[in-house]
């Protein structure tokens, strides 16, 4: 297992190192440079300065080494182009918190219902609940998200004036966003648990488990849910994806201070310190916990378990 | 001796896109106590439905058990009883041994808590000593080290040792009977062997009444003290095992036996095999179902199902062939003589 | 039946690797030869090599080591088009009915395949060639059009033995035709394959784990354990005189259709069950479970030696 | 009665015969997939939508480009079936017109990328070995990224704003799923024994991708096509969102329908014709796929 965790760790930060240096030299690659734009209109001297300050007056590969060397030395991304003065790392490392706390609340969100309705389907079914179990599912992959979003908007804030549209500081901010954010990942679990759950409810061990007189409750509690929730700890992967995603539009929608909202606007403004920054950081945090799912997954699942300690 | 099981009429059909197959179509027979009977016959004769239909393992729909089919156990009906007691029965009264040891246990779960499960539910006793009961009972299937092999997962285990396992699970809460449906074809001859007679061993040590279903004519020879042999959801002959080798009367019998080289014959003939395929259980059947593959079919095996007639007290056969007005055929195998003793 | 060597497998070795030091040894130096016209059998247990034997024989898997000659050639060195005349010499059967035809393919268009690649036919002639084919395995031209999916597995069976007889060989290995079949199926397809035998004088290597059916249908018989031949003689001296304490214990172990025969007989018995093949320690194989062994026998693999005229057998215990 | 007992030729014992009728592969599955009502009426709707972003922008009689500054923010009417916007075009003709491009995007995307992600994931297969390894330590790097940000990176690199360079920057990523796909079903298929049985014959390598290899693929890939295509739609819809997408006076039912989000509370009308749009073919595609995937799969087969 151990031998198993390093070269995933090994392979991981390949992965990163590649993404890295694409990032940089795509962002780098774009025709002009990336101050071309909103320097012209600064006369020489400032000019000058600007390029001096971000180094862009080296060749490509020097100004490589200098970042490569300020990340892995000092965890150090730049400073922004259109905001002098602002630290990339310093803004990622403050606006990744309320991300942060949006991501999880919703992913735990969608997770728990998700499953909880995949699995009330799948032991119905063909009947009601499958049916509106599978039509929520659907619907929930069917419509956007900011869609989805301003519905909700719609009928919790100016309809019922319950919650507020926008802002961000208390609980009751998080609500909305949260349950728009994790509507896609109720889709995906409530469908992928239904399947999971329909095909080991034909295994021949459950037969085996009737014929022993399980009663059906402790059937689906000790035979069906471990087995079919094992497997739904491997698409959390793209789940997390999903949110980080999902985070780009809703931030802007619910006008939460969270780093999607900022890395649209640096798209906005072409802040390419601040794009190739908050790039890096989505990739890395999106692979880190990829790796932490697989290796979960090898830890609760005996099958895998067992088959690395005997490698 | 008196009757444990008693099936009579068992009718079951399945649903599917194509139409209804009748997997199972009106079997009776029934179990005495301490006895071995085997059910024989090939793939899609319904052997395996009438035994997962004794537990009611059957999934319905797409299943139907019909109306007028009864099983009783003790008495009592087994597709009347309610959950509770359907629950106690399973596992408790009866249990069974599947085909396939290696999906038949959880892979997620200890070997001794899915033997210690059984136990908790029927024996009413705790986790630990329920525990301690498995690794006992391990012991009495023979395998080696019980207190560590305790711990270990359905996959690190052999197809055989999974097949130990499962036999230890069965035979946990002391069932009256034991239904094993193909208990060793998945396995290889010589671990077969060991399983056979270590299930050999166990019936007698705890007196239990067994059904074995398999198409293995070999196995029921070591193993079955009567057989009863299955033809497209028919029973067609039933008889003790000397009767059913040595005095056959259906055709569908012979050729079961004739189709099957011994090993220990020397005879380089040409193999008796049934010429054909079995019917399609979508189709509707008249007649004798064997009838269109039948060496000796005559009109009015295409036109009438034959009725069961008796020849001693336990051997019955459903064949025309019986009745008075059939011409007289002799029986084309001669088992007893040719062994080379 | 002429003792002419057809095909001669000699120290031929198949090794997998399966992890970091790990080697799966299918096949570890056998030797053995099949004679022109005869059906050879090799039997053993699953994992025991014999269906990698068959396909190495047969150049689809690369052998590690060792030779194969079919007719004095080289199997395993041959210029491509060597290669597809031995392709046309030497075809195999496979023992699952639907995994082995092309679900996507109308059985004419299955056993055309070989036609085509050996025969360059006008499609009247391809047409009465398939029916013909069809008509050998004991089925219509009706199936020509018909899928895989509308057969039984008997009657794939059929197909597979039609699209091997295309392109007329006259040595075909029979990877466990019949293990997936019922009974009364399988009695079909081994009297098919003896007529074909008879008729066209074909050569078999017959793979199967029923050794009933095996010394039926064989002139000769294999014993393979765990990657080694162990035994090999006439399919009666086998059953009679086995030598090899795993022949003994893997015939005693088959239970005969007869109550009575049963009844008499006394069985010996086999403990434990067949070890991994993989990383395997030196010495005879079947060591740990043999009642006789010896020192000897955990320390040196024995050879196989003729004990009597035609009876080879791989055991410390024949001198 | 005693004729009855007369001994009969059981006729045809030799020769095997079958009951049923024959059919193919392909028929077969189009009878299972008729039997899906579901997917029959996503099919249905599909055409329908299909069908109305070729003819629909024509006839409402009001150009998707006309600004008309007098009749701005109108709810639906005779002269304006869907209503106007905020420039006060007509909304009918945007939503098809739009349509159109989000249609182009969903087919031509899920296109690209299957043939590439087929070609590449059966080269990586055919070849096995180090070719593999490599082909497949790629895609594993290019799926460990978020999709959505690797083609927010690309469209700003390439400065998206026609359906051109969009299409490039979906699909520069996007074929990697395929790849996966077809590579495993390939090397699945590899171990089968019919393609072993055909090398035996000696059948040329060529000629077991074609006839073999392909035609058992095609079911997976078909599946994979009708779930991808509301995966691109969606996809365009959320650069349109952020601004990365089509650019006025061009449009799109993303583009559509985010500019519709800001004024939701106020015209909810705008927004929900192109959000019906979205969702009914999302819908319908998702549920054309587990249709399809129903009728494809053989394990269901008997």
């Amino acid at each position: 297992m151990g031998r198993y965790i390093l070269k995933r760790v090994g392979l991981m930060l390949l992965t990163l190192w590649i993404i890295i240096t694409l990032t940089f030299l795509l962002m780098h690659s774009i025709p002009g440079d990336p101050l071309a734009n909103m320097a012209r209109k600064l006369p020489e001297q400032i000019q000058q300065n600007y390029y001096q300050r971000y180094g862009l007056d080296k060749p490509v590969v020097v100004q490589y080494g200098i970042f490569m060397k300020n990340l892995i030395t000092k965890g150090d991304l730049g400073e922004s182009l259109v905001y002098p003065g602002r630290s990339v790392t310093e803004t990622i490392s403050k606006n990744s918190k309320v991300s942060g706390r949006l991501g999880i609340q919703a992913l735990a969100m969608g997770v728990t219902i998700g499953i909880t309705l995949g699995i009330i389907a799948a032991l119905n079914r063909n009947r009601w609940p499958d049916f509106l179990v599978m039509f929520i599912a659907i619907l929930g992959v069917s419509i956007p998200l900011f869609i989805i979003a301003a519905l909700l908007q719609y009928f919790f804030t100016a309809k019922l004036e319950l919650l507020p549209t926008t802002g961000w500081g208390k609980f009751k901010h998080t609500i909305l966003p949260s349950i728009a954010m994790c509507f896609g990942s109720i889709a995906t679990y409530a469908r992928y648990m239904r399947s999971n759950v329909l095909e080991i409810v034909n295994q021949d061990y459950i037969l085996t488990a009737k014929a022993k007189g399980v009663s059906e409750f402790n059937i689906i509690r000790k035979h069906i849910f471990r087995n079919a929730i094992l497997p739904a700890l491997t698409i959390l992967g793209p789940q997390i994806a999903g949110i980080f995603t999902g985070a780009f539009v809703i931030e802007r929608i619910f006008g939460i201070p969270g780093l999607g909202f900022y890395y649209i606007n640096s798209i906005n403004d072409r802040d390419y310190t601040m794009i190739i920054g908050t790039t890096v950081f989505f990739a890395s945090l999106f692979i880190i916990s990829q790796l932490v799912v697989d290796i979960l997954y090898g830890v609760v699942d005996p099958r895998i378990r067992v088959s690395k300690n005997s490698r | 001796m008196s009757s444990i099981l008693e099936v009579k009429d068992l009718k079951v059909s399945f649903k599917t896109y194509a139409g209804e197959v009748k997997a199972v179509r009106g079997v009776s027979f029934d179990l005495k106590k301490g006895e071995t009977l085997a059910i024989v016959g090939e793939s899609g004769c319904g052997k395996t439905v009438t035994a997962k239909a004794i537990l009611r393992l059957l999934k319905e729909p797409p299943a139907i058990i019909k109306e007028g089919s009864q099983i009783i156990f003790n008495g009592e009906n087994v597709l009347k009883m309610n959950k509770k007691r359907l629950q106690h029965f399973r596992g408790g009264d009866i249990s069974m041994i599947f085909q396939d040891p290696m999906t038949s246990l959880n892979p997620t779960m200890t070997i001794g808590n899915q033997i210690a499960e059984s136990l908790i539910i029927h024996k009413k006793i705790k986790k630990k000593q329920a525990i301690n009961e498995a690794i006992r009972l391990l012991e009495i299937v023979n395998i080696p080290n019980a207190k560590e092999r305790i711990k270990s997962y359905p996959h690190q285990l052999s197809g055989g040792m999974r097949q130990r396992v499962m036999i230890a699970i069965a035979l946990s809460c002391s069932p009256k009977i034991l239904i094993a449906d193909e208990p060793t074809t998945a396995l290889d001859v010589t671990i077969q062997a060991q399983i056979i007679e270590l299930l050999n061993e166990l019936k007698r040590e705890f007196n239990t009444s067994v059904v074995i279903v398999t198409h293995d004519l070999g196995v029921v020879a070591n193993f079955a003290d009567r057989v009863q042999v299955m033809y497209a959801g028919h029973v067609i002959e039933t008889g003790n095992k000397y009767e059913i080798f040595y005095e056959s009367k259906h055709p569908y019998t012979w050729a079961l036996l004739n189709s099957v080289p011994r090993l220990d014959i020397e005879c380089k003939a040409e193999l008796h095999p049934l010429k054909g395929t079995p019917p399609d259980l979508i189709l509707p059947l008249e007649g004798c179902p064997f009838a269109s593959r039948c060496e000796y079919a005559m009109e009015i095996c295409l036109e009438k199902k034959p009725e069961e007639t008796s020849i001693t007290d336990s051997h019955r056969v459903s064949c025309w062939l019986q009745d008075p007005r059939a011409p007289k055929v002799e029986r084309p195998i001669n088992l007893g003589g040719t062994t080379n003793e | 039946m002429s003792k002419e060597k057809l095909v001669e497998i000699i120290n031929l070795k198949k090794y997998f690797h399966v992890g970091r030091n790990e080697v799966l040894k299918a096949v570890d130096d056998v030797t053995f030869e099949i004679r022109r016209g005869e059906t050879l059998g090799l039997v053993g247990e699953s994992g025991c090599g014999k269906t990698t034997c068959g396909r190495t024989i047969l150049g689809i898997y690369n052998s590690t080591d060792g030779q194969v000659l079919y007719n004095g050639q080289n199997v395993h060195k041959m210029s491509s088009s060597e290669k597809v005349k031995f392709k046309k010499g030497a075809q195999i059967i496979f023992q699952d009915p639907y995994a082995s035809l092309d679900p996507r393919m109308t059985i004419g268009e299955i056993i055309a395949e070989g036609i085509d690649v050996h025969f360059k036919l006008k499609e009247s002639e391809r047409i009465a060639r398939i029916d013909d084919l069809l008509e050998k395995v004991g089925m219509n031209s009706d199936f020509r059009s018909r899928f895989p999916h509308e057969l039984s597995g008997g009657q794939r069976q059929r197909i597979g033995i039609a699209r091997a007889l295309a392109v007329e060989p006259d040595f075909i290995v029979c990877d466990e035709p019949i293990s997936a079949l019922d009974v009364s199926i399988q009695a079909q397809i081994v009297n098919l394959l003896i007529k074909l035998q008879n008729q066209l004088g074909l050569t078999y290597l017959f793979i199967a784990h029923d050794l009933s059916m095996v010394k039926h249908i064989s002139d000769r018989v294999g014993v393979m354990y765990l990657g080694s031949l162990v035994e090999i003689t006439e399919s009666q001296e086998l059953y009679r005189k086995p030598l090899h304490p795993y022949t003994k214990s893997l015939i005693s172990a088959i239970p005969i259709p007869d109550p009575k025969v049963e009844e008499e007989r006394q069985r010996i018995k086999l403990e434990g069950e067949v070890p991994s093949p993989i990383n395997t320690p030196p010495g005879c194989k079947f060591v740990k479970r043999c009642s006789y062994a010896m020192d000897i026998c955990g320390k040196v693999s024995p050879e196989l030696k003729e004990v009597e005229k035609d009876h080879f057998v791989a055991c410390h215990l024949y001198k | 009665m005693e004729t009855a007992f007369r001994p009969v030729a059981v006729e045809n014992k030799e020769k095997e015969v079958i009951a049923r009728e024959s059919v193919s592969y392909w028929k077969d599955a189009w009878r299972r997939l008729k039997t899906n009502k579901v997917a029959i009426v996503a099919i249905f709707i599909l055409a329908t939508i299909v069908i109305m972003t070729i003819i629909g922008p024509s006839i409402s009689g009001h150009d998707y480009k006309e600004i008309n500054s007098s009749m701005i923010n109108q709810r639906p009417s005779v002269e304006h079936w869907f209503g106007t916007d905020a420039l006060g075009r007509d909304i009918f003709s945007r939503v098809w017109q739009g349509g159109r491009i989000s249609m182009i995007i969903g087919l031509t995307g899920a296109l690209i990328a299957t043939v590439v992600g087929s070609i590449y994931g059966s080269i990586a297969a055919y070849f096995g070995g180090r070719v593999d390894t490599i082909m497949m330590r790629i895609v594993e790097i290019l799926i460990s990224l978020p999709y959505l940000i690797l083609v927010i990176l690309i469209s700003i690199i390439l400065d998206s704003r026609s359906i051109g360079t969009m299409l490039l920057a979906l699909t520069l990523a996007g074929w990697c799923g395929i790849a996966r796909l077809v590579r495993g079903q390939m090397l699945q298929l590899k171990q089968q024994e019919f393609i072993m049985a055909a090398e035996a014959l000696g059948v040329k390598p060529w000629k077991i991708i074609v006839k073999h290899l392909i035609p058992n693929c095609l079911g997976i890939i078909i599946v994979a096509i009708s779930f991808d295509v509301p995966g691109y739609i969606f996809a365009e819809a959320f650069l349109s969102y952020i601004g990365l997408g089509i650019q006025p006076p061009g449009t799109s039912w993303g583009a559509l329908a985010s500019a519709a989000q800001q004024t939701f509370i106020f015209h909810p009308y705008q927004l929900f014709f192109p959000a019906l749009m979205i969702g009914l073919t999302m819908l319908s595609f998702t549920l054309l796929g587990d249709g399809l995937r129903d009728a494809l799969d053989p394990k269901l087969r008997q």
